[in-house]
């Protein structure tokens, strides 16, 4: 069965590492923070300009003036600094966080990302996620393997504009972790029940299967 | 105004001299950190064909969003922008004009505006949209672009506090573009919510020094909330 | 060391990995704000063929002058040295090279180089022995340069105050060029005076944030002043 | 005759404005601060990161932590601001200062400056002086109009490395003030008792030599 959001969420959230500072895009990336394995310490940054976002303030503690990226009000834990705008894709930029995980349209073999504009559509903007895909070495995408009709997300090229060029390499669906080496997908992992074969058929970009792909425990 | 003392008496004083045409660099992320009533006497002003830097436009009816409706902006120069009905409308009837930058970008060519380097390079937005029409080089094996910075006519600031020799410290998250906006406007007018003497905040504590700013004034502010997200106590 | 906690046992450990051949950018103006310390731990560890970045080269006896002693530094980038008379020989012997940068591209270069911009342009050193070879582009009407940007495999940092998790305050002028340094190491070492334990440093008051720094030591520190000039009571 | 050291001070501080932020640089430039003419406010902007700079310190005020550009202990002023040394030179390069003063060994009818370098001695470097000419709009260069054995240091071409190419405008010397319009200089003032004659002697680049000259009074 495909995963669920929350099961999304947690199979991301075992690729951290005790001491990572991450960066978690608005929607199920969010929902990361909620699995971080016990014992184990990351601090989230927020591209406004926050690094050790903590939970959701209580009405008493709600304030306008400290908000994360997703313009949501929030609180900072203890060791959190707050800074500019430039500071903090200064930090981005300059690849200092240490896990980014965001959603997409598509991802392709090269690594390309598109995430941010659907020609015809109203274009809101890419805000930063160009910076966070150009500047981390790691990034996770998180998205669906296909459309609900069926189409491929994962292609041998992007349709849609880039978010930026050949700076992916781990991507997580509802169906598989895979992996983008040398030009191909790599098929790591699949989501509990589901075949290879219909990883196979939901995914357009070359496809390396290896003789074993584990499935995926919960 | 005598020395370095750069309180105004009021915001028509504060942004004296804005005309049609004028480029704007605004603070602010979403509705927070914004300078909600200098944008107000904008709108007062009827001023014209505006050019705005801002990460965005803010929301009908609050922001940068109320500029928008008596079309005072021509364009608009964000990374994010739409999250009210009459940007939309405005855009698809062609009447605004809107150049998306990514953020950590248009943070840096604020910066770069006032630090005097015309232009840099970034991996940032290389084989996008962004990257057409821009010079693409190599550095360390990798293709980067070339991006000019901005500087502004005006540059509007919400400050926290204040001394009156324009010595500005943000609050919270309320920062963000604030800084880099303070350093780019040929002319910079900071409110903010307390003004106090020279001496009072600590040298070492400034956020933005009182040379980049040429105008200071106290206001109050709604500070309106866009994601009002709670935990139970 | 678990989690966030960067504190560091020993000068051995904070600066272990370090080897012949490699770059260190150590902040520092003067003998103001350096990190007398680790740079006394350099000269311990004996490693040879050093590139250090670091606006001067201290002083004959202190500061990086130390290193000279056992001729353990290659090439100097800097922009004003030789306030001793060791540096003087080794430069004129051919020792030592030095790579005179101006102090605000100096400044630039280090910030750049933890930015993530490998290049800017700027109007300093146009016409100057420092354009030598370096790209001259015009912007505004006026020609400017391409600096490239700064990154060592060390950073070495002095600090006042650091909360373990490595979010690093200055103190007055000691500050200088600290900060960029932190950003610009594959490694950044910070001695501080006093390390307190998160929380008990205002989050809008860090200077350097933790993420940048990778191992932190309380020390004591000489702080000897170059000019001391006063005046009477 | 020629102007003391003070009368240069005091003559370049008749250019201060009310609310001027100044840069001044080591040696004579520095006494400009001891002139600031009655009921006027300047403040001292010092390359190592303080705006606000006061006099030196008491004894029991003196504080390592505390020094200004030239490695000399200092005090701040209230409402002074202390800084890195890149947010420093935003400030310079970003033309924020008002009035930089600075010495130097030569300087050219095209507006050129060399201060910092002597072929065949020990280059100790530009330090900020390079950012200081290239940043400002507004620069007075305090120098003497000859050197010692009598040789114009006011000329066509600088001889030696420059620190800027086309930044100077304003030059006092303690024969003259001049400045440099259209590829020349031009004689604007003559220290008291010193003759048209004189300077026109001493100055090897073009010279424009109005019908009146004033001579300079203190």
């Amino acid at each position: 069965m495909a995963l669920s959001r929350e099961q999304i969420a947690k199979r991301v959230a075992r690729e951290l590492k005790d001491g990572y500072y991450v960066n978690l895009g608005i929607g199920i990336p969010t929902l990361v923070a909620n699995y971080v394995p016990e014992g184990m310490e990351v601090m989230l940054q927020s591209e406004n300009g926050l690094l050790g976002m903590g939970p959701f303030p209580t009405e008493a503690e709600l304030d306008a003036d400290m908000i994360n990226a997703g313009k949501q009000t929030v609180t900072t834990l203890p060791g959190a600094s707050i800074f500019s705008s430039a500071e903090s894709f200064a930090m981005i930029r300059g690849g200092h966080v240490d896990l980014t995980v965001l959603g997409a349209f598509e991802v392709d073999v090269q690594g390309n990302i598109a995430s941010w504009m659907i020609p015809g559509k109203l274009v809101k903007g890419m805000g930063g996620a160009m910076d966070l895909v150009a500047g981390a070495d790691n990034i996770i995408v998180t998205m669906t393997h296909a459309s609900k009709n069926g189409e491929s997300k994962l292609l041998e090229q992007c349709t849609l504009p880039l978010t930026g060029a050949g700076c992916i390499k781990k991507v997580l669906t509802d169906l598989a972790w895979l992996e983008i080496e040398n030009g191909t997908f790599v098929l790591k992992e699949r989501a509990p029940g589901v075949s290879v074969e219909e990883i196979v058929a939901k995914t357009a970009g070359r496809l390396v299967v290896p003789d074993h792909v584990p499935e995926m425990t919960f | 105004m005598a020395g370095f003392d750069k309180v105004v008496g009021s915001y028509e004083e504060a942004m004296a001299g804005l005309d049609n045409g004028m480029t704007v660099i605004a603070g602010g992320f979403g509705l927070c950190g914004i300078p909600e009533n200098l944008i107000a006497q904008i709108k007062r002003m009827r001023v014209r064909d505006l050019t705005i830097v801002s990460n965005n436009c803010g929301i009908d009816g609050f922001g940068l969003g109320i500029l928008l409706e008596d079309k005072q902006i021509r364009k608009m120069i964000s990374s994010y922008v739409g999250e009210n009905a009459l940007f939309e409308k405005q855009l698809l009837e062609g009447e605004l004009e809107v150049e998306l930058t990514p953020q950590g970008t248009l943070a840096e060519k604020m910066r770069a505006g006032g630090a005097g380097i015309p232009a840099f390079y970034t991996a940032t937005g290389y084989g996008t949209p962004v990257a057409e029409g821009k010079e693409v080089r190599e550095f360390n094996g990798r293709p980067h672009i070339l991006e000019q910075s901005i500087r502004g006519d005006f540059a509007i600031v919400k400050g926290w506090k204040a001394d009156r020799y324009g010595n500005v410290v943000y609050r919270h998250t309320a920062q963000n573009f604030n800084p880099m906006a303070a350093t780019a406007g040929k002319i910079t007018v900071v409110e903010v919510e307390e003004i106090v003497e020279p001496g009072e905040l600590d040298p070492t504590q400034i956020h933005t020094p009182g040379i980049y700013v040429d105008r200071l004034i106290q206001g109050s502010f709604e500070k309106r909330i866009e994601q009002r997200t709670v935990r139970s106590a």
